[in-house]
Order: structure tokens, then C-alpha cells, then sequence
């Protein structure tokens, strides 16, 4: 089970900022966020919505261990 | 360097006496302090969300990166995160050097990262709802002032 | 706008904390502090020399210019004047706008302009006798950039 | 009779740094305090050294009246 982050305006999209989904890599993460809601699967491929694996930005798929952390980052804007 | 993420408010006047003090070669210290304005009653308030581990960290490494670059002496960041009313200090930055121009552009290099690149979400409160906030054009512009050099 | 000169020492993080209080429109407070560097022993005293009534004129005039330029919702400039000690602030300089852009580049403006055009005489004390000093090319360079602006 | 100051390294040059001088214009001044230290005379003409009368940074010659307040200022460094 990868812990799956949301931040920003995507958390207020889904309706959540945080859940435990079940995924051996990242597409099939992002698959299965898709199926239960389709509009959060095309945001989350939006450009400049960024992935952070473990705390790390990771760009294309990656393989997900049981402990691992996904976050979804929507455009930054601090200060 | 200290970098520091609250969810309190904080007085930056307080902070600059803290950074000046007991500095024998220090002779430029410039600060930044980002305020929440009230948009003349837009914006009844602003909410700023983190990553904790990971807002702090990538701040931490621009921050190092800074030092080096513009030869510090020390850096001091903080950022509210949480619900900020307006008039209330949103981030500061506070630059120490030998000589004005160093303190003066790391200061506006690590804001213009902070306003663009550092890992928060920023929400504006009005009477007409929320809003979300991403970087404007002239914060990406300013943020790439500093890539271009080397 | 405020304008002091001060043969006395000044603290300022109070002048900071005061500079922010109240502000419901300003989104951006940068602000310097210049202080007096030890030199590794090189430098025991700074001694400031100002003309009353024509240095205070000169400063207040730029700094008119400045809010004009920069579209600036305030500033206030405190610089000693006399014998100054190791680590102790020469020269403050804050700024209010709505942006950060306005309020650096009219601090950096401001500091360059005190720094090699505003009618102060600065002498440094050492273990060698006073020497006077003048500004540096750098300075001169520095406050050139903003003459070839329009 | 102008009163003339002097700041910064042409006070600690001439060792005073006000003084009443007699004089109808600027040059006349120039030569008076050159007259009385030839030193002086030289460094108040050098690059950089500017003049104020009644606290207005003028260039060339120009009258004095009795109650003129006459600055030479060295180049000058703030902050």
C-alpha cells in the first residue's frame, strides 16, 4: 500500500488530501486514482503538476514499494 | 542558517534584531518581509499549505546553494504556513555579507525561488470564495533572471 | 516618509517592527542595514561626518524621487552620524509597495545613492591612525546603473 | 564676510573646519584662503571637490553676500 499525497487545488478537487492505495509502480497507481475518479487522472497528468516519490520530484514511472509516499504537486506559488 | 516553517505569527522586527546581533564583520544585512494585503477587502485571508519534510528540505538546499553562490555569511528564512490575515507577515528572508551587493541579491534570488519554485500552495480567501494562487508570468520571469547566469 | 539622522546608536529590528505594523495594501517591506565591520581589528571606530540641513535635504529629495520611481507606498532612512562602533548600524533603509520587485530595486537604488552620492564624509579609525574613506569604483558603478535607466 | 566650511579630509588638511572670510565672490574667496595656505588653495580646486553656497552646489564663480554660507565638500561616502 503506497500512502498517496494531494496538495493544492487538487486535494480540493478530489476531496481528499491523503489515502492508501494499493500499486506496484506509479502508472498503475495513477491508473487505478483514475478509474475512481476520472477527472483526478487527467489532473494529475496536467502540465506542471510535478510527482514526488519519497520526497523526491521523479519524472516518468517508477516502481512503489510497500512504505512508499506519492505526491501529486500542483503548481508551486509561496511568499 | 536557520530555516523555520510556522503556523504562528511572527514579528520580523524581532528577527532582525536577532540576525544583527553580535556581528563583528558582517557589513550588509538585507531582509524581505512578503505581507498578506487585504486587496481592499479581496482578500479576507490567505492559506498557505507545506509538504512538511519537503517544503523545508528543498528551502534548505536553495538556501545552501545561496550561501555559496553570493558568499554569505548567514541566511535566515521564515514562512508561515496555515490561515494568515491580511497585514500579517507571510515570509522573511534575511540576507548577512561582507558588502551590499551579495546580501542584496541573495535576498531577492531566494525570494524570487520562494515565490515561484519553493513547494507551497497558496489559497485566497474572499468574499466570493476561495482561490487558488499559482506564479504569476513576472514571478516566473524573475525566477529565471537567476538560471540564465552562471 | 521619514528621514532621521542620529548621532546615536539605533536598534533596527524596532524600526522594522514598526515600519510593518498597520499595513493592509503593502505586500512587499525590503528593507538594509549597514553595519560597521570590525576588519579583524583593522577598523576600532567609523566616524560619519554629515552637513545639517543640506545632507538631510539631499537624502530627502532622492528619496522623493525614489517613491516616484518606484512606486513606493513608503520609506524611511535612519544613517548615524559621529563615531560608530564595530557592529553597529551605520545606515537603515526600508521600503513599502504592493510588489517585491519595487521595494528591492528601490532599496538597492537608495543604499547605492547613500553610499557614493549622499553628502556624508566617512573617516575609519585604526591601530595605523584615521584614514578617510572615499567611494569605491564598485560604488561608482553601482550607482551609475540606475542613471542609464529611464 | 561668508562663512566657510569645510568637511571631511579638507577640515583635518586645514585644521579648522569653519571660519569667516571676507569676500565678494567665490573666486575672490578661493584666492583668499589660497593666500593664506597654498595647500588648501590646491586640494579645495582638485577633482571631485564640489562647492555649496547657501547649501546649492554650484559650478564656476558666482557673489557672495555678507550672510553667504559657503561648503567645500570633499568626495562624498555614506552608509
Amino acid at each position: 500500500m503506497a500512502k498517496v499525497l494531494l496538495f493544492g487545488r487538487l486535494a480540493d478537487q478530489a476531496g481528499w488530501r491523503q489515502r492508501e492505495v494499493d500499486a506496484s509502480d506509479l502508472a498503475t497507481l495513477r491508473a487505478s486514482l483514475a478509474d475512481t475518479d476520472p477527472a483526478l487522472g487527467e489532473a494529475l497528468v496536467a502540465a506542471g503538476v510535478q510527482v514526488a516519490v519519497d520526497k523526491t520530484i521523479v519524472r516518468g514511472d517508477i516502481a512503489l514499494t510497500a512504505a512508499t509516499e506519492v505526491a501529486f504537486l500542483p503548481p508551486m506559488s509561496g511568499g | 542558517m536557520i530555516i523555520t516553517l510556522t503556523d504562528q505569527p511572527f514579528e520580523p522586527g524581532a528577527l532582525v534584531t536577532a540576525f544583527c546581533a553580535d556581528r563583528q564583520e558582517t557589513g550588509a544585512v538585507a531582509t524581505f518581509v512578503g505581507l498578506a494585503r487585504a486587496e481592499k477587502g479581496a482578500a479576507t485571508a490567505l492559506e498557505l499549505e507545506a509538504y512538511p519534510g519537503f517544503t523545508d528540505s528543498a528551502i534548505t538546499t536553495i538556501a545552501q546553494a545561496a550561501v555559496a553562490r553570493f558568499a554569505l555569511q548567514d541566511v535566515h528564512i521564515v514562512h508561515r504556513v496555515g490561515r494568515i490575515a491580511p497585514g500579517e507577515a507571510i515570509v522573511f528572508v534575511a540576507t548577512a555579507a561582507a558588502h551590499r551587493r551579495e546580501a542584496f541579491e541573495a535576498c531577492d534570488h531566494l525570494m524570487d525561488y520562494l515565490k515561484s519554485r519553493a513547494p507551497f500552495w497558496k489559497k485566497e480567501h474572499g468574499p466570493d470564495g476561495p482561490r487558488w494562487i499559482e506564479p504569476t508570468a513576472r514571478d516566473r520571469t524573475d525566477a529565471q533572471r537567476w538560471d540564465q547566469e552562471t
